[in-house]
C-alpha cells in the first residue's frame, strides 16, 4: 500500500503539465462553494486535480462530549445543531434511539406526525441542496426557486413548533405539541403546489445540455466503492444499490405508506441529481398519504419526567436526507448518557471526495462537493 | 505641428519603453513594456497613414503574439531571475557592439550627403488627401502582385502552427493513452 | 496671440465635434454601466421571483450611485507580494481599451468620435480585445493562485473565441465590402435588408463569441465565482475592482454595438424603406411619453414622499426628452437633427436588446467547464465559422458570376452551413461519449 | 509626415536596443521579445518608405513580416515550453546540450 502511494506520488510529479511543481490550491475554509468551513487542499496540474486533502474540524463543538454532561432531554436540542438544514431528521433519530433504550414506543398519532414533518424536512434539505448545487455549477436561478418552496416548509415548521431551523420538534416518547389547526391543509396545499414547482426545476436543469455536460460522468462512485467507503443515502442509491432504511428497517410510520426507492445506474453526479429529484417526489407522495389519515389519540407515550434508562446500550439509525444517521447510546443507569456516538452521513460521505475528483478539473471539485451534499455542522459536530 | 507632436509622442514612448524592456529584470515587466512599444509603433504607423498595418499591429502583435508571450511567462512560472546578468563583461561587449553598429549605420546614412532622407532618392510625397483608401489599396496589391508570397506565408503559418503544437504538446503520457 | 494658442484654437475649431462626443462618451459610459448593473439586478430579480434592490431611491433607482460612492471610499487593499506596478495599472488597461474602442463607433449617424476611419470595425475589435491584457496582467500581478488560474483561463478563452468571433464578423464584412462603419450601415440601407437575415449563422456565432469575449455567463470562467472565488479579480477591491467592472460593462456595450452595426442595421429603423411605416419615426417620443406616464402612475404608489418626488422628476425628465425629440418636427429649421436623434434611439434600442440577451442567458444557463469551453470553441465554432465564411463567399460568387438571385444563393448556402453545423455537433457528441467513457479527458490546455 | 530621417533614427534606436537585448539577456523569452522589437524597427522603415514613395508594396512586406513574427513566436515559445518541461530553465547559458 505504502509503495503504491509512493509510486502514485512519483508518477504525479512526472505528470505535471510542465514538469514544474504542482500548484497547491487552498480551497476554503472561506470559499463560496465549500458549503461552510470545509477546507480542501488541491494538488493541481494545470487545472487537473491530482490529489486532494480534506481539512475538517473548523466547526467542531464536541457535541458527543456535551451529551455526557446533559440529561437525555437536555441533549435533544443539541442534535438539531448538527445537520442544521435537516434538524427534524436529527431529532427523530435521537428520540427514537432513546425510546429504544427505554423500550417505550411513541403513540400512533405522534409517529404519523413525525413522519410527515421528517418527510417535509427531507424535501427542504434536498431543495437547499439543489439550489446550492445548481449555483455551484453556475445556474443562478434555481436557488431562488428552491428557497421559495423551502420557505413554505419552514412556515409549516414555524406554525407547528415556533422554530424554523433548529426546530426541536419531537420529544422523547412522542411529541410535545399537538398539530395546529389546518396542519393537514397546509401540508396538502404545499404538496399540491410542489408538483408543479418541481417541474420548473426539471425545465431549467434536467434537459439542459450544459447541465448534463457538467454532471454526467463527473464524480463517479460505483456501488462497490460506495459500500467500501461507507457512503449512504442518495449517493449509494445513485450507484444502483436499493438500500433505504425506511424500507429496510422501517421506523416511525413508514411501513404504512407506499413509496418507491429511486436508484440510478452510473453513480455519477447526474444520477445523484435525478435520485434526489425523485426522492422529493416520493416524499411528497408520503406526505399526501399521511395527511389523509392522521390517527387520533395521545401524542405522548409513557415516559416519566426523569428519564433514567437501565444500564445498557442501543444503536438506532434512520434514513436522514443525506444518508444513514445513526445514534449509539450507552447508558450507565443515571439520567445522563455514559456515551453517545453519532454516525453522521455527511462525515462518512465526505471520505469519497478524493476518490471522486481525482483526475477531474477544478470546476468539477465544486460540482462534486455540491453533489455530496455535506453540512459542515454535521461533519465536524 | 500636430504631426510632429504625434510623432515625438509615440517615438519617445517607443524608445523609452524599449529601453526599459531590455533592462527590466522581471520578465513580465519586460513583456508589458514591449506591449507599450508595439502600441506606440502602431501609433507611428497611423501617423504614416498605414491604417491597415496599424490595426494589424494591434490585433496580431498585441492581441496575439504578446498574449502568447504572457501566457508562456505565466506557465513557466519562474521565480525572480536569481543570477541574471552573470557576466557583466557580456553587457559591456554588447553595448560596444551596438555602439559600433550604430556608428556604422550613422556613417552610411551621413555619407549619403547631408542628413539622411535629404540625400535619398525621394519623389515628392503625396499629400494625405490624395492617398488611396489604405486597406483597399493594400489588399489589391497583396492579392495581385504578391499573391504567391501571400500563399507561401499562409503555408508558413500552417507549418509554424503544426510545429508549435508538436513542440508544446510533449510526449503522450503513458497511462492516459 | 501666440502661435501655440493659435494652433490650439485651430485644433479646437477643426475637432470640436469629436472632442465633445469623446467627452460625452467618457462621462456617460460609467453612468450607463452603473445603470446596466441595476437593470441586470432588477431583471435577475424578476426572473427569480424576488424584488432586487429596493432601498436606495424608489425601486432602487439610486443604487448605482450609492454603489459607486461605497466603492470609492472603500479601503484600498493591495496584497503584500503583489507586483505593485502592474497591479495598479491592469484595471486601467481594461477600462481604457473599452473606452478607446468606442471612439470609432457610430452611435447613430451623427454621434461619433472618429470620422469614418478606413479600418473602423477592425479598430473597434482590435482595441477592445486589448482589455484582456488588463485581465491577464491583473491576475498575474495579484500573486494569488485563484487569480492566476483566472488569468490563464482568460488567455486561453480570448485566443479561442477572438478567432471564432472574428471569422463570424467576416461573413458580414463580405456582404458589406468595407471596413468603414458608416458604409456598412449604408450598404444595409441600400440593400433594404439587415445582414442578420442574410448571414444568420454568422450573427449567431458572433453572439456566442461575444458572450465569451466579455466573460459573461455561461462563459464566465475567468471569474467563475463558485470555483475561483472571483478569478482574476480575487485580490482587487474598492475602485480598482470597480474599474474592472466598468470595463466589463463597457466592453459589453462595444460588442453589442459591433453586432448592431454589422448585423442589425445600425441606426436604421425597422423597415426604413417602407413608406407607410414612417410613423415609426415617432416611436422615440411615444416610448418616452409612455415611460413618463408609467412613472407618474407609480409616483402615487410610493410609500415615502421623497420617493414619489423622485418619480415625478423622472417622469418630467422623460417628458422633457420627449419634447426634445418632438421639437424638430414642429420647428423646421431643426429638422436636420432628426435623423441623428432617431438614429441614436434605434441604435441604443438595438444595443439594449442585445445586452438583454446576454443577461437573459446569464440567469438561465449553468456555467461551462473549461475543457467543454475549449471543445465548443475549437471543435464547433471555429470550423463552423470557416465554413460560414466560405458559404457566404460562395453565395456572393453565385450571385455575381452566375446571376443567381441573391436570396436563393444565400438560402442555399445557409442550409449548407447548417448541415455542416449539424455534422459538427454530431461529431462532438460522439467524441464526448467516447471521452466520457474514458472519464479522464485529455489535457485541457493542449487546445 | 515628418522627414524620413526622423523615422530612420527611431528605427535605428529600436533596432540597436533590440540587439543589445538579444546579446545581453539570458532569459530566452526576453531574447525572443527583443527579436520582435528588431522586426518592428524594420517595419517602421518599410512603412515609412512605402509612404515616401507612394507605393503600397512596403506595407505588404511589413504585413509579411508580421505574419513571419507570429510564426516565429509560436514556434519559439513552443520550443521554450518543451525545453522548460525537460530542464526547468529558460536561461540561454544553460541550454548547452543539443540532445539528452
Amino acid at each position: 500500500m505504502a509503495d503504491r502511494v509512493q509510486d502514485d506520488v512519483i508518477r504525479q510529479q512526472q505528470e505535471t503539465l510542465l514538469g514544474a511543481d504542482e500548484l497547491v490550491l487552498n480551497m476554503g475554509p472561506q470559499h463560496p462553494s465549500t458549503h461552510g468551513v470545509l477546507r480542501v487542499k488541491l494538488k493541481l496540474d494545470g487545472e487537473r486535480v491530482r490529489g486532494t486533502e480534506c481539512v475538517i474540524g473548523y466547526l467542531h463543538r464536541g457535541v458527543e462530549k456535551i451529551a455526557e454532561n446533559r440529561t437525555y432531554q437536555q441533549f435533544a436540542p443539541y442534535v438539531d445543531r448538527m445537520d442544521y438544514v435537516a434538524a427534524v431528521s436529527n431529532g427523530l433519530g435521537y428520540c427514537e434511539a432513546v425510546e429504544k433504550l427505554l423500550s417505550v414506543e411513541a403513540p400512533d398519532r405522534a409517529k404519523v406526525i413525525r413522519t410527515i414533518l421528517t418527510e417535509l424536512q427531507r424535501i427542504a434539505s434536498h431543495l437547499l441542496w439543489l439550489g446550492t448545487h445548481a449555483l455551484d455549477i453556475g445556474a443562478l436561478t434555481p436557488l431562488f426557486y428552491c428557497m421559495r418552496e423551502r420557505e413554505e416548509i419552514l412556515k409549516i415548521f414555524e406554525k407547528y413548533c415556533g422554530a424554523r431551523l433548529t426546530t426541536h420538534a419531537f420529544r422523547i416518547g412522542g411529541l410535545q405539541y399537538e398539530s395546529y389547526d389546518g396542519f393537514e391543509q397546509d401540508v396538502g396545499r404545499f404538496c399540491n403546489d410542489f408538483e408543479r414547482r418541481i417541474q420548473e426545476y426539471v425545465d431549467l436543469l434536467t434537459g439542459n445540455s450544459i447541465w448534463i455536460g457538467r454532471t454526467r460522468n463527473v464524480g463517479v462512485l460505483n456501488a462497490a466503492d460506495c459500500i467500501a467507503l461507507g457512503a449512504t443515502g442518495p449517493i449509494l442509491r445513485a450507484a444502483g444499490v436499493k438500500w433505504d432504511l425506511r424500507k429496510a428497517q422501517p421506523y416511525a410510520a413508514y411501513e404504512r405508506y407506499q413509496f418507491e426507492i429511486p436508484v440510478g445506474t452510473n453513480g455519477d453526479t447526474y444520477d445523484r441529481y435525478m435520485v434526489r429529484m425523485e426522492e422529493m417526489r416520493q416524499s411528497r407522495l408520503i406526505c399526501l398519504q399521511a395527511i389523509e389519515n392522521i390517527p387520533a389519540g395521545a401524542i405522548m407515550g409513557k415516559v416519566g419526567k426523569v428519564i433514567k434508562p437501565v444500564p445498557g446500550e442501543v444503536y438506532h439509525s434512520i434514513e436522514a436526507p443525506k444518508g444513514i444517521l445513526g445514534y449509539y447510546i450507552v447508558s450507565d443507569g443515571t439520567t445522563q448518557p455514559y456515551r453517545v456516538r453519532i454516525r453522521p452521513p455527511s462525515f462518512v460521505n465526505l471520505q469519497a471526495l478524493d476518490k471522486m475528483i481525482r483526475g477531474h478539473l477544478v470546476a468539477d471539485v465544486v460540482a462534486v462537493i455540491g453533489t455530496l451534499d455535506i453540512v459542515l455542522g454535521e461533519v465536524d459536530r | 505641428m500636430l504631426d510632429s507632436i504625434v510623432f515625438y509622442f509615440f517615438a519617445g514612448i517607443a524608445v523609452l519603453s524599449a529601453a526599459l524592456m531590455v533592462t527590466r529584470r522581471n520578465v513580465m515587466h519586460s513583456a508589458v513594456f514591449l506591449v507599450t512599444t508595439l502600441l506606440s509603433i502602431a501609433g507611428i504607423f497611423l501617423q504614416l497613414r498605414a491604417e491597415f498595418l496599424f490595426v494589424t499591429q494591434i490585433i496580431v502583435y498585441v492581441g496575439g503574439i504578446m498574449v502568447l508571450f504572457i501566457f508562456v511567462i505565466m506557465l513557466v512560472r519562474l521565480d525572480v531571475p536569481l543570477h541574471q546578468m552573470r557576466f557583466r563583461f557580456q553587457r559591456l561587449v554588447a553595448l560596444l557592439v551596438a555602439f559600433a553598429l550604430g556608428v556604422e549605420v550613422l556613417v552610411i546614412l551621413l555619407l549619403a550627403r547631408k542628413l539622411p532622407g535629404a540625400g535619398l532618392f525621394v519623389q515628392s510625397t503625396a499629400p494625405v488627401s490624395k492617398l488611396p483608401p489604405n486597406s483597399e489599396e493594400l489588399s489589391r496589391t497583396l492579392f495581385s502582385n504578391y499573391l504567391l508570397p501571400f500563399e507561401i506565408a499562409s503555408v508558413l503559418l500552417l507549418v509554424a502552427m503544426v510545429g508549435a503544437v508538436v513542440m508544446a504538446k510533449g510526449r503522450k503520457r503513458a497511462d492516459e493513452s | 496671440m501666440s502661435p501655440t494658442t493659435q494652433a490650439v484654437l485651430q485644433f479646437l475649431q477643426a475637432y470640436w465635434v469629436e472632442l465633445v462626443c469623446g467627452v460625452v462618451i467618457v462621462a456617460a459610459v460609467p453612468l450607463v454601466a452603473g445603470y446596466a448593473v441595476l437593470v441586470e439586478r432588477k431583471l435577475m430579480a424578476d426572473m427569480q421571483a424576488r424584488l432586487g434592490p429596493m432601498r436606495v431611491g424608489p425601486h432602487g433607482l439610486l443604487q448605482p450611485i450609492a454603489d459607486a460612492v461605497k466603492l470609492l471610499i472603500k479601503e484600498d487593499i493591495i496584497p503584500r507580494d503583489a507586483d505593485m506596478l502592474i497591479f495598479w495599472f491592469a484595471p486601467v488597461i481594461s477600462m481604457v481599451a473599452a473606452l478607446t474602442s468606442m471612439g470609432a463607433l457610430y452611435f447613430g449617424p451623427a454621434f461619433r468620435v472618429a470620422n469614418d476611419i478606413n479600418v473602423g470595425i477592425l479598430f473597434v475589435v482590435g482595441v477592445s480585445s486589448l482589455g484582456f491584457l488588463g485581465i491577464i496582467l491583473g491576475g498575474w500581478a495579484s500573486n494569488s493562485h485563484y487569480s492566476i488560474l483566472g488569468a490563464v483561463r482568460s488567455t486561453a478563452q480570448l485566443i479561442s473565441y477572438e478567432t471564432a468571433g472574428g471569422l463570424a464578423m467576416v461573413s458580414a464584412l463580405l456582404l458589406a465590402g468595407t471596413f468603414k462603419i458608416r458604409a456598412i450601415v449604408e450598404v444595409q440601407s441600400q440593400n433594404q435588408v439587415w445582414f442578420i437575415f442574410l448571414a444568420p449563422v454568422g450573427f449567431f456565432m458572433y453572439l456566442v463569441a461575444s458572450i465569451a469575449e466579455t466573460n459573461r455567463a455561461p462563459f464566465d470562467l475567468p471569474e467563475a465565482e463558485s470555483e475561483l472565488v472571483a478569478g482574476y479579480m480575487t485580490e482587487y477591491s474598492g475602485f480598482r475592482w470597480a474599474l474592472y467592472f466598468l470595463g466589463e460593462y463597457a466592453n459589453m456595450i462595444v460588442v453589442a454595438s459591433v453586432a448592431t452595426t454589422l448585423f442589425l442595421g445600425g441606426w436604421l429603423r425597422p423597415f426604413s424603406n417602407v413608406r407607410w411605416l414612417s410613423w415609426l419615426d415617432f416611436s422615440p417620443v411615444l416610448v418616452l411619453v409612455a415611460l413618463g406616464v408609467y412613472c407618474l402612475y407609480r409616483a402615487g404608489k410610493q410609500p415615502v414622499k421623497v420617493q414619489s418626488g423622485f418619480m415625478w422628476a423622472v417622469a418630467l425628465g422623460c417628458f422633457a426628452v420627449a419634447a426634445l425629440f418632438l421639437t424638430p418636427w414642429i420647428f423646421s429649421p431643426l429638422r436636420f437633427a432628426l435623423p441623428g436623434l432617431n438614429g441614436a434611439f434605434w441604435f441604443l434600442l438595438k444595443v439594449s436588446a442585445y445586452i438583454y440577451m446576454f443577461m437573459w442567458l446569464r440567469f438561465t444557463l449553468p456555467r461551462y467547464r473549461f475543457d467543454q469551453l475549449m471543445h465548443l470553441g475549437w471543435y464547433i465554432l471555429i470550423p463552423l465559422a470557416i465554413v460560414n465564411v466560405f458559404s457566404v463567399g460562395l453565395a456572393l460568387l453565385l450571385e455575381m458570376e452566375f446571376g443567381w438571385n441573391r436570396w436563393l444563393a444565400l438560402i442555399v448556402t445557409t442550409i449548407l452551413t447548417l448541415g455542416v453545423a449539424a455534422y459538427l455537433v454530431h461529431l462532438n457528441d460522439k467524441r464526448g461519449a467516447a471521452a466520457s467513457a474514458a472519464v479522464v479527458a485529455s489535457d485541457s490546455y493542449a487546445g | 509626415m515628418m522627414s524620413p530621417a526622423h523615422y530612420l533614427f527611431l528605427s535605428l534606436a529600436l533596432f540597436l536596443i533590440g540587439c543589445v537585448g538579444v546579446v545581453t539577456r539570458r532569459n530566452v523569452i526576453v531574447v525572443l521579445m527583443s527579436i520582435e522589437l528588431i522586426l518592428n524597427a524594420v517595419n517602421i522603415n518599410l512603412v515609412m518608405f512605402s509612404r515616401v514613395f507612394g507605393d503600397v508594396a512596403g506595407q505588404v512586406f511589413a504585413l509579411f513580416i508580421i505574419a513571419d513574427a507570429a510564426a516565429e513566436a509560436a514556434v519559439g515559445l513552443g520550443i521554450i515550453i518543451a525545453f522548460f518541461r525537460n530542464r526547468e530553465t529558460v536561461m540561454t547559458d544553460e541550454m548547452d546540450l543539443l540532445k539528452w
